[in-house]
């Protein structure tokens, strides 16, 4: 015990933060290295951006999460906000308003979301998780009830080619969100507001008296998860044709469960962002790879549990405590 | 394809009974060798879906077909099961049987499948609106049988109650329906509740404890599905109500039947899942042999009841719906 | 007869610091063995080693001539030593008899915890050190001093053969000293034998007849303290002589800060004064006073009920702490670990917190310049070991103190307010940080130190004011400041310090 | 901000943890007001008893979840626990197994997947979250594989009756768990035990440093959670008399809503038995008026998440911080 809380940690910091995501490579190609020997074609240049794409929802969710996480929150709102979103921005190009704008609605539900999450948390003072598990309810439950629970269908060819296209034979929707990983680098890593976001879940009370502006930090981090649930939606909504009010679901734990693997932990303080990426795309491989040898779906919930503690034990073993 | 208009499978013209496909399009045809087929429904956690499988593979070893039959891991896994049938196209099935989670989350599956050339056959509940093929039954139709079974039955007319599926979910919203629009028409009954059960026992069974307190005096209830309305069963009985409570439920899973003989559940409209994953199997491996089957193939469902449980169960089943269908041609 | 406790050969090394290295001594039963070294020696170090926390990398300890194995702070508790953290260990929410019986509670035919008797057993613990500690209370509630005595009287109640404080008295006023040093003296008596470390040279020479001096993880020497001088001990310390200077005044006529009638729910009651440029103000007052209350109003983080403040003769409104650094001051708080450091991050990060905006001028933060800062600023309060990117939770108290001051030097702070800013300081780092606080002023910025180690006060400060239950009992210029007249305004009539 | 962190944690200390649960005592009164207000007969003593059947068994694994927070800990896999127990205990009854013995066993079936979390989380040292979330899938598709997905039907009339009867006019289940919580109460305001919670949740190091054997702490936490989830499915199974693979889907979250509700801190150290009583009678209320009400399903969810919500805000408005 003493070891490992008094001491293990700090060997971690000596190492850096690479180190840390180091680990989760590791996991990740373990993982890639048994399906690639257990599944014929899995390796094939076709599959493996399949693997992307099925990756890049999560892979977009997961990033606003982290950086909630960091600020020493939880949003398990990303699924309904995005349904939110994805329901208005649809209708509303349906009902022939041009898609860019569409689009930037979507957008503002999202943000707006993230807002009535981030001031319930910050300036009312009420738990994240609870908050998030009130708006998850009533997020979706007012998509629905702007749809009638109906989808949305008919969007415009103009829009779904934005999301469906590809570029240097990478589908867009991976390109846009590897783009939205490296400024979620850049800003966690290079701007006073990823130093706060950091000093906001290490330390609250002592970032608060060097002058951090705590409520604008929280709040911010819940409208970029907010943004990006939005974002989300939109690239999917763009593949399916389709928006539904009931889209997104259980998308938190898929978030949650990336980020974790990468990295991040949930007493705040601690995340990364290229440990989240590398989660996400462990848990794209393996539902892909579960897919592909045609495992029976019930063993498909086993190996997915398995692989979440196994990801998280390799992780451990590789790096000191979780 | 963009020039078909959006499915609705309950309405769509283009449609030919399940009884009639040998008729008009003769004996089943020969097929390329290596013929495989997949199959991706919504979950195996619920033995609807998993005795639809055992239509497809019924049907597919009897014609020596090889059938893939995967499921998302729970219901509402919308992008999980998005990845299942994008791992059918790419691994090169000739044909997909699909079961989607929503209206939409399979949806991009038509256009991978149309550029491969694989044919999609759309399997009950779910409607995606671009589906070129879809095999199933009239969802409201599920409804509307229970409803006329209390016009019939109750002719005094009373209070009854709705136990919904999923919110938003297809098949609960067609169902729901088709029993309220028809029950209500007379004016004799009333639907005093239509609360959400959310496909569970625990909370259909707490929704009806609530709704028989509030009115003791109801007569029937109508659930989307057969767990949902056992969970009822379970409720009328502590109410002891059980002799003036009807309780229906849908889908006709095997404890429903039990339920049914043993005089507790009233009815169930089953929906016959293997003969459905027969059919539809069927159909789609006639359009992989290059027949034009009608966009849609109706497949049977009956009100099932403790007089007429032992005609619908068993290998006698077939038969017995092949007569309803002549006689109701 | 072999000595109660022997170290021998003891180093521990962490992955990038070797923070003992072969060191070895011994003390015997009743005894009261004095422990010294800079921020950094390792003396916590070998404590923790000692109290289970911490496993050596190589040598042994010896209890009465036996070898033992700690591995756990369970086993060392089981052989005899109860310890004295020198970061608080405790329980917020439990009550305060509760945190002294944490881990080894008594209890009701084996399955209750004997609450009263806890309290009973609890109370007579703190008697000896503070009897006005309600061991009832939730240990949360209590005032940082009160919360030490708790731990000091937590180590009493285990009877142990040995007892080893890490800087028991970091928080406490010289009148809690007096009455400690009779209960250590009384153990020593009982043949306990007492590790006492302690950065006040004072207390050690007070209550020790020897000490083992170490520096950069090495013992220096095991001496008599009897003939040895203060400055003598230093130098052995620091490995180099202390210039003691002497305090010249920069105080400036132009007012700075004035206040004028604050008041704040928290205690502080009526409290106007003027801060100059250039000057250092020293407040004095018992714990509880409402110095700290004082400050944070100040600072921003707490807001007054009443009155105002007034920087460079404009009234000004703080509703955070962003506000008070925007206007130019700057906080370095009593709590060190709860609010002056962010654990998990970098020297750099942590001193860059309050002057983003300066760092990051087009938005995205210019590392380079951060890091010249960093050195600059670092190099100036004298960091050690020098590692810039280390999180500074791997650092000593006293070098976590030198970042926070860092961080104010680089967000260009006017204003800088210290509460008890040598708490838990060594020595030279102390007189680098009374040092600084000089510079700050002969280069025209207002300082105000709060502080209960009286001789820091007249030692630093132009003009002292003394608080007693939340407002200024008396202001006091250079020639009047003195022990005396500071104790006898800081005491309440009712000769009831708390 | 800075009164709402910094002052007011003080002020409420002062006042002690039954403030606290007097905060979430009048949330219970408004929220019954309300629907005594707009429901005819929801005052009604039978309506007043389906309260509080309906809440047991949620109340039943809230007192466990309320433990596991307290001690820093969550526990995502009640649901899925509380099925595998209940399919294994009732194909035991339906194989003639002595109920008494098949009820054994479902418990035992409960300590154990307790005792897999607290192993991952106390000794190998993985984040609670990971580990329940992980388990979550897991014992999930344990429980499916078991049964190939089918309800185990048939229980013994016997056993139905021990868990549907009634003592002076109220549910067995209802004194059950009634039970279940003085016990908890007891143990955690009068035993080392309960202590051992607070301190572990409270401050880790501290309570290492004091001697208390953190990973026992933690991993009798998780195993009481699984005991708990255990009874949970055996009174549930009673009343349905069937045991369903799929049984206690999202039971987490309305736990965790409670426990929360009820004030236990999800940082951890910090949480009330009866809180959690109240919190979970708070959400049975809620959905009992609401069926009464014939609330149409959209607009239930909508009032599920804004009465989460509203919980919380009125009981940080009477309490001080969340
Ligand atoms: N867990 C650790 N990991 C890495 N380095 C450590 C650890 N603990 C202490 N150190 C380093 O070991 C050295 C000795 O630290 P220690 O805390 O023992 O000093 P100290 O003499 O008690 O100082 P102070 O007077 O400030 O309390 C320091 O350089 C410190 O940074
Ligand atoms: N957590 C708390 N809850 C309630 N009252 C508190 C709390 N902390 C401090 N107080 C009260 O506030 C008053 C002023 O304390 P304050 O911290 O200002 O003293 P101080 O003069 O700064 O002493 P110190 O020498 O410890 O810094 C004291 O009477 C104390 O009891
Ligand atoms: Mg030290
Ligand atoms: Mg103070």
């Amino acid at each position: 015990m003493s070891d490992t809380i008094l001491v293990q940690p700090r060997a971690e910091f000596m190492r850096g933060v690479s180190m840390r995501d180091a680990g989760t490579l590791i996991g990740l190609v373990v993982i890639l290295a048994v399906f690639g020997a257990l599944v014929p074609g899995f390796f094939a240049e076709r599959n493996l951006i399949n693997i992307l794409q099925q990756s890049s929802i999560n892979a977009c969710l997961a990033l606003g999460m982290t950086l909630v996480i960091i600020s020493g929150g939880i949003d398990l709102s990303v699924g309904p906000t995005a349904a939110l979103s994805a329901v208005i921005s649809a209708s509303m190009m349906v009902a022939g308003v041009p898609f860019p704008l569409a689009i930037a609605a979507g957008f503002a539900i999202g943000l707006a979301c993230g807002l009535v999450n981030g001031l319930l948390v910050a300036f009312v003072g009420l738990q994240p998780f609870i908050v998030t598990l009130g708006t998850l309810s009533t997020y979706r439950a007012l998509a629905l009830i702007y749809t009638g629970g109906n989808p949305v269908l008919g969007l415009p060819a103009g829009f779904r080619a934005v999301f469906n296209g590809s570029l240097f034979g990478l589908p867009l929707a991976v390109i846009i969100v590897a783009f939205v990983a490296v400024v979620a680098w850049v800003v966690l890593k290079k701007t006073p507001f990823g130093e706060y976001l950091l000093a906001v879940g290490g330390n609250e009370e002592a970032a608060y008296i060097a002058g951090v502006p705590i409520a604008r930090t929280k709040i911010a981090a819940y409208m970029i998860s907010g943004l990006l649930a939005a974002l989300a939606a939109q690239i999917l909504i763009g593949r399916l044709g389709a928006a539904e009010p009931i889209l997104g679901n259980l998308w938190e734990l898929d978030a949650i469960a990336a980020a974790a693997i990468g990295g991040a932990s949930l007493m705040g303080g601690k995340g990364s962002v290229v440990g989240t990426i590398l989660g996400a795309v462990i848990l794209g491989a393996m539902r892909n790879g579960l897919t592909l040898m045609n495992v029976q779906s019930f063993y498909q919930l086993l190996a997915t549990g398995l692989i979440i503690l196994a990801a998280m034990l390799i992780d451990r073993v590789t790096r000191g405590r979780g | 394809s963009t020039d078909l208009a959006p499915l609705n499978s309950d309405t769509e013209k283009d449609r030919i009974d399940w009884s009639q496909v040998e008729a008009k399009f003769g004996t089943f045809p020969k097929l390329p060798e290596g013929t495989k087929a997949g199959a991706v429904s919504k979950t195996l956690t619920n033995e609807y879906w998993r005795s639809l499988g055992e239509g497809y593979k019924a049907f597919g070893d009897k014609v020596g077909i090889p059938v893939v039959y995967q499921a998302a891991q729970s219901e509402g896994d919308q992008l999980g099961q998005l990845t299942i049938a994008e791992g059918l196209v790419t691994q090169g099935y000739n044909v997909l049987l699909v079961s989607p989670q929503t209206d939409a989350n399979l949806q991009p599956i038509m256009e991978q499948a149309k550029a491969a050339n694989v044919p999609v056959v759309n399997v009950n509940d779910a409607v995606i609106p671009q589906a070129e093929h879809y095999v199933g039954n009239v969802q409201r139709d599920n409804g509307v049988r229970v409803a006329k079974w209390f016009i019939k039955n109750r002719p005094n007319g009373g209070k009854v109650a709705i136990v919904e599926g999923q919110a938003g979910v297809y098949a609960a919203v067609q169902r729901t329906d088709g029993f309220k629009s028809t029950i209500t028409e007379g004016g004799k009954f009333e639907v005093v509740a239509s609360v959400p059960g959310n496909w569970d026992r625990q909370t259909s069974y707490d929704a009806a404890v609530n709704i028989l307190q509030q009115h003791p005096d109801l007569i029937g209830f109508y659930a989307n599905n057969d767990g949902m309305a056992l969970g009822i069963v379970e409720a009328v009985k502590a109410a002891g109500l059980q002799d003036k409570v009807a309780v229906f439920g849908t889908d006709g899973i095997s404890d429903a039947y039990a339920s049914i003989r043993a005089g507790e559940l009233t009815g169930t409209v089953d929906s016959f899942p293997v003969l459905t994953g027969e059919v539809a199997l069927e159909t789609a491996l006639r359009l992989v042999a290059g027949q034009k089957l009608p966009r849609v193939v109706a497949t049977p469902q009956a009100l099932i009841t403790k007089d007429n449980a032992d005609r619908y169960s068993g290998p006698g089943a077939r038969k017995a719906l092949l007569e309803d269908a002549a006689a109701g041609q | 007869m072999s000595p109660r406790l022997q170290f021998q050969g003891i180093s521990k090394l962490f992955p990038a610091v070797r923070a003992l290295n072969d060191v070895s001594f011994s003390i015997s039963a009743g005894e009261i063995h004095g422990l010294l070294g800079e921020n950094g020696a390792g003396k916590s170090t070998l404590l923790r080693i000692l109290s289970g926390v911490y496993r050596p990398t190589a040598g042994s300890i010896l209890i009465d001539g036996k070898p033992v194995t700690l591995a756990n702070p369970v086993a060392a508790r089981a052989a005899g030593v109860a310890m004295i953290h020198q970061e608080l260990q405790e329980v917020p929410r439990l009550s305060v008899a509760q945190n002294m019986f944490l881990g080894q509670p008594l209890t009701r035919g084996g399955i209750f915890v004997a609450r009263r008797e806890q309290e009973r057993r609890a109370a007579e613990a703190l008697a000896a050190i503070d009897p006005s500690i309600d061991p009832a209370a939730p240990l949360g509630t209590l005032k940082v001093a009160q919360r030490q005595i708790v731990e000091i009287a937590r180590a009493l109640l285990d009877r142990a053969r040995i007892v080893a404080m890490d800087e028991p008295t970091s928080s406490l006023t010289p009148s809690e000293f007096e009455r400690l040093a009779q209960v250590i003296t009384g153990l020593a008596r009982d043949g306990v034998a007492v590790v006492y470390v302690s950065h006040k040279l004072d207390e050690v020479f007070g209550i020790c007849r020897r000490a083992t001096i170490m520096r950069d993880g090495v013992v220096i020497d095991s001496v008599d303290l009897k003939g040895l001088s203060e400055k003598a001990v230093v130098a052995m310390m620091v490995g180099r002589e202390l210039a003691q200077e002497r305090h010249t005044s920069h105080a400036s006529n132009e007012v700075m800060l004035s206040a004028r009638g604050l008041s704040s729910t928290t205690k502080v009651r009526d409290v106007s004064f003027e801060l100059h440029r250039g000057e250092v103000l020293g407040i004095a007052g018992l714990v509880g006073s409402g110095r700290t209350e004082l400050l944070r109003l100040l600072a921003g983080a707490d807001r007054a009920t009443a009155g105002t403040i007034a920087i460079d003769g404009k009234a000004t409104r703080f509703s955070s702490p962003r506000d008070a650094i925007a206007a130019g001051i700057g906080l370095v708080p009593e709590e060190r670990k709860r609010e002056g450091i962010v654990p998990l991050r970098s020297i750099t990060s942590n001193m860059a917190l309050a002057s983003m905006g300066v760092f990051a001028p087009r938005g995205v933060i210019d590392h380079a310049r951060l890091k010249r800062v960093a050195i600059d600023k670092m190099g100036r309060v004298n960091l050690r070991p020098f590692l810039l990117d280390r999180p500074i939770r791997l650092f000593s108290g006293g070098n976590q103190q030198k970042a926070i001051i860092g961080r104010w030097l680089a967000a260009g702070t006017r204003i800088l307010l210290f509460d008890e800013p040598t708490r838990g300081i060594d020595v030279g780092a102390k007189a680098e940080i009374y040092h600084l606080i000089e510079e700050l002023a002969r280069e025209g910025h207002g300082v105000i130190v709060v502080s209960s180690e009286l001789p820091e006060v007249i030692r630093l400060a132009d003009r002292v004011l003394v608080m007693r239950d939340g407002s200024i009992a008396a202001e006091l210029h250079r020639d009047d400041i003195s022990e005396q007249a500071i104790a006898a305004h800081a005491i309440p009539q009712t000769q009831d310090s708390r």
